[in-house]
């Protein structure tokens, strides 16, 4: 197909393909895919985060947790209109995320136990979906490239913020430390899982990467994350949860332990901690905000009608 | 100039109000974070919050410096005053530790007490106390939107369907019990109006009546009935609420005193 | 005749267990007070509530008392065990700490910790542990009637209207999430059954396998198909609703620390 | 008319009256309103104390409230059943209550604020009620009598733990002497209120006197109340609000100030504190309740249809 073979040639040549060219069908889908669940991610990741906000210890570790769960619903705004160009409307993708169709990133289906989840879901989510989110900025597709540019600048930020947490806590009180040291636990491995299966069991793959709206391997940044953030855990003194974990200098990077991923396809299924609360209360959410949503539409078109009345 | 150990007194009370009523509304608003009818929402009642909160420690930090004067070991910390005062010790009004309801009541909430923020910093602005008048300046910005948002939605869900009409209308009779409070002057309010800092809250009315009326008229709605002036948070006699809001808030401060985060 | 030391570990941790569960669960019940269905419920409930925390005070009891055989300063009471610790230090059973919901759910969540709590005492009743056996033949007679209350409403209700059919479906489909981990046997549960103290995990399943199943035909209900086993209770690892539970249940002894009452 | 002649002579004579008896129209209504007032007071007043429950300081102080609690919940289960035996049900009894036809004690429309609150409640609110109660069994209506004599006796107890309450308070810290004082000034002048207006003001009362439904005036009673009162006050060393109190040696008790009647009749006419919270729970309670007892009927005619059939 000469059309086909067109557009991979301008991808190829690092142009990027904009909402009114033409494109191919799988092209469109995987995107409308990556990019939905990318946003449905930051929507239901604002609960877990959302949970702490009333309990922040301080009123600047308050202020600085509402700008991110802010700024992760501003991303999510983005994220739909960048997917709103390929054609697909923000209530469809909300339908999909609520019936279940949709999926969102499984790390959210964690619960956030104590203050230290909030230190380390900046510090290792965050840490984790930048290095996801890098070089999607380079993708073919320009919306997403440029949401990707404005949302990385953001998380990065996310991830100093919650390394400063972390921080705080291990030069605090034993207890605090103690309770760095119980999240780091709890999110590592969680944390490796979001970088998804192994790359010989991936699907989509090889296409993804020739379309340029994958870039990297699975397991190769899983390997850079790794390698990015031992040194980090050790900076604070605490102890990465693998007991496998060891500096191989032949690769110059870490090798570590297997991942379960037994436990990775129990939570996609809906078997995580909190993927039914997630679920619920963005149901919810929805299910009681049908009447604010109505009566906003209902005013908007007795607006228009005024506006009719008073030209005619 | 030295001011008087009696106006200080007074200007530490006035500040706490007005840094309790930013805390408490603060936290009653970011109770929704992820769970508002739709993003916008989400992100516009975060942002909300935040400049809630921001103000919180410009005020507490006053009300902290003011203390300093005479408490020994000097004035509490805009934490301190946060995190570890009991509800007894609370000056926010009544109105803004009321629960969240459906989003209609904290719509209505939030005008309702938008009107009377805006035209209170309005006034502040040209207060006598230059470090007052300083806050009132940064605040007066961020809630001047406050107020247009709140206002502008209490008109398009007045003006909405039946049922979001019904609904803001609930919203306002059920909290219409708690907005006498706003406008009570007692000897605190007094001290401050006489020393220049604080406005006649009779102004602050006359502002918040008109800003009501108009509004409410755009929305086809209903002023209720003036009736019972319900009081108390000013000299902290407050609601059942408030308690609850507190032991959430300040769980972590109490269970681990002393810590730093 | 002295116990072994890390037996005795074994057995504070067990005893903290089965009080967390009442103190945990007594809390959720608690909250009913006031608000139920009919009089006879609030009545009810509160019996419940109260029995629950008459057991936490001989389980938390005898936890602090096991701990004073090693800790510095003697063992911690049962008030200090219930009111000063944080989430990460309980251990009861995820089931307990779930919300409410509406009353079917909290009929729910009381009928399949019944079965559990009530097959649980018999066995101790047996337990080489004298002060644990005692503890037990107390509780058992409670329980006893604990769970004939809640088998009969759960078979009223479930065989009542289509309506009250599919709630109390919907809130056994909820809670059998958090029932696998009623019988899952750790090394504390192995500790226990070695020294006698504690029963085999497995008759207790039987026995509540056996309870489940007659109560639930008899209430023309569906057992919900056994699936992922959620757990973490028992270690300390909890659902995001404990944290909340114990803001609101430690905040006098947090806020007033060292305080008599 | 020689039917209520004969009724008062029997009354007079101190025989009690029973449901199955012959009595006057009036007495009838006005005893079912007093005792469905009363049985009201139980149910809401569950509420403000209810709400320490989940809070209370200590498993012990949670266990007495939560006894309490339910004790108050069977005094309105007895007192429902006595006004049962008068000709009205329970259901219509509730149906007045939650329309707000009915009536119940003001007291419960005050908040709970602290602990001491709790405290303060059974101390002087249950003192009060003892205080009209315990001539009450002595009343002219056998199963409200009999009702009286059960209800003073848990109402004394009570009482007792809430003096415990305070005295534990006032041996506390200086945090703890101030939260006991602050709720003896909030709950000091609504307790001398439930006593009701001045005899003078008070309508029915000379009627009720001569049925013996009411058998002292509300002033008499709130004397003695204060009489009582005010040295245990002293004894845990706290301050009656009241300026004008003072010992009048020629009439042997204490005069007291005036009280503010312009607040008991707005509480009355619903602008209590917490008038409509009170309210809004109880028919909240009612509704979410609704399927509970459908059900519950449901089951009860499925059994009797069960039973007829195998009957059959």
């Amino acid at each position: 197909d000469p059309q086909e073979r067109a557009f991979q040639e301008r991808i190829d040549a690092g142009i990027k393909i904009e909402p009114k060219d033409w494109m191919p069908e799988g092209y469109r889908k995987t995107l409308i895919r990556q990019i939905s669940q990318h946003a449905h991610s930051e929507i239901v990741g604002q609960l877990p985060e959302g949970n702490w906000i009333t309990r922040a210890p301080t009123l600047e570790r308050k202020a600085i947790l509402l700008a991110k769960v802010q700024d992760e619903a501003g991303h999510g705004l983005y994220l739909y209109c960048a997917a709103e160009t390929l054609g697909v409307s923000r209530d469809q993708l909300t339908e999909q995320l609520l019936s279940g169709k949709a999926k969102y990133s499984s790390i959210f289906n964690y619960p956030t136990l104590t203050w230290a989840d909030i230190g380390a879901i900046g510090w290792l989510v965050d840490g984790a979906a930048i290095m996801n989110q890098v070089p999607l900025q380079r993708c073919s597709f320009g919306p997403y490239s440029r949401a990707m540019i404005r949302v990385c600048k953001e998380e990065s930020f996310h991830q100093r913020q919650g390394y400063d947490i972390m921080m705080k806590l291990c030069q605090g009180t034993p207890e605090q430390k103690a309770m760095a040291q119980d999240a780091l636990n709890r999110w590592w491995w969680p944390s490796l899982m979001m970088f998804g299966p192994s790359d010989a069991e991936s699907v989509h793959s090889a296409q993804s990467m020739a379309w340029k709206i994958k870039l990297n391997s699975n397991d190769e940044l899983r390997q850079k994350f790794v390698d990015q953030t031992v040194p980090q855990a050790e900076y604070l003194g605490l102890t990465v949860p693998d007991p496998d974990l060891k500096w191989n200098e032949d690769k110059g990077g870490y090798d570590y332990g297997e991942i379960d991923w037994a436990e990775f396809f129990e939570v996609i299924k809906g078997n995580g901690p909190c993927n039914r609360e997630r679920m619920a209360a963005r149901v919810k959410a929805h299910e009681d905000g049908a009447w604010f949503r109505e009566g906003l539409m209902a005013h908007a078109e007795k607006q228009a009608e005024r506006r009719r009345n008073a030209a005619a | 100039m030295a001011r008087a150990a009696t106006d200080d007194t007074a200007l530490f009370e006035y500040a706490l109000r007005l840094g309790d009523n930013c805390l408490i509304l603060g936290h009653r608003v970011s109770e929704w974070c992820g769970h508002s009818p739709v993003l916008e929402e989400d992100i516009a009642l975060a942002n909300v919050a935040l400049d809630l909160i921001g103000q919180t420690q410009l005020w507490l930090g006053l009300a902290g410096e003011i203390e300093g004067q005479w408490r020994e070991g000097g004035g509490r910390s805009a934490d301190d005053l946060a995190f570890l005062r009991d509800a007894g010790a609370f000056r926010n009004l009544l109105l803004v530790e009321q629960p969240n309801g459906d989003f209609g009541k904290t719509l209505a909430r939030q005008f309702l007490f938008d009107a009377w923020h805006n035209a209170m910093l309005g006034a502040l602005q040209g207060s006598a106390d230059k470090r007052a008048a300083e806050i009132a300046e940064k605040a007066a910005k961020e809630v001047a939107y406050h107020l247009n948002r709140s206002r502008d939605l209490v008109v398009r869900l007045g003006d909405g369907t039946a049922e979001s009409h019904s609904r803001m209308q609930r919203a306002l009779d059920d909290l219409w019990f708690y907005t006498g409070e706003l406008f009570l002057a007692d000897e605190v309010d007094a001290a401050m109006l006489a020393a220049g800092i604080g406005p006649d809250l009779d102004d602050i009315r006359a502002q918040w009546d008109a800003e009501i009326d108009r509004t409410l008229k755009q929305a086809t709605l209903r002023r209720p009935d003036s009736g019972h002036v319900q009081k108390g948070g000013k000299r902290g006699v407050h609601s059942e609420h408030l308690g609850y809001v507190l032991a959430e808030m300040q769980f972590l401060q109490r269970a681990y005193p002393g810590a730093r985060w």
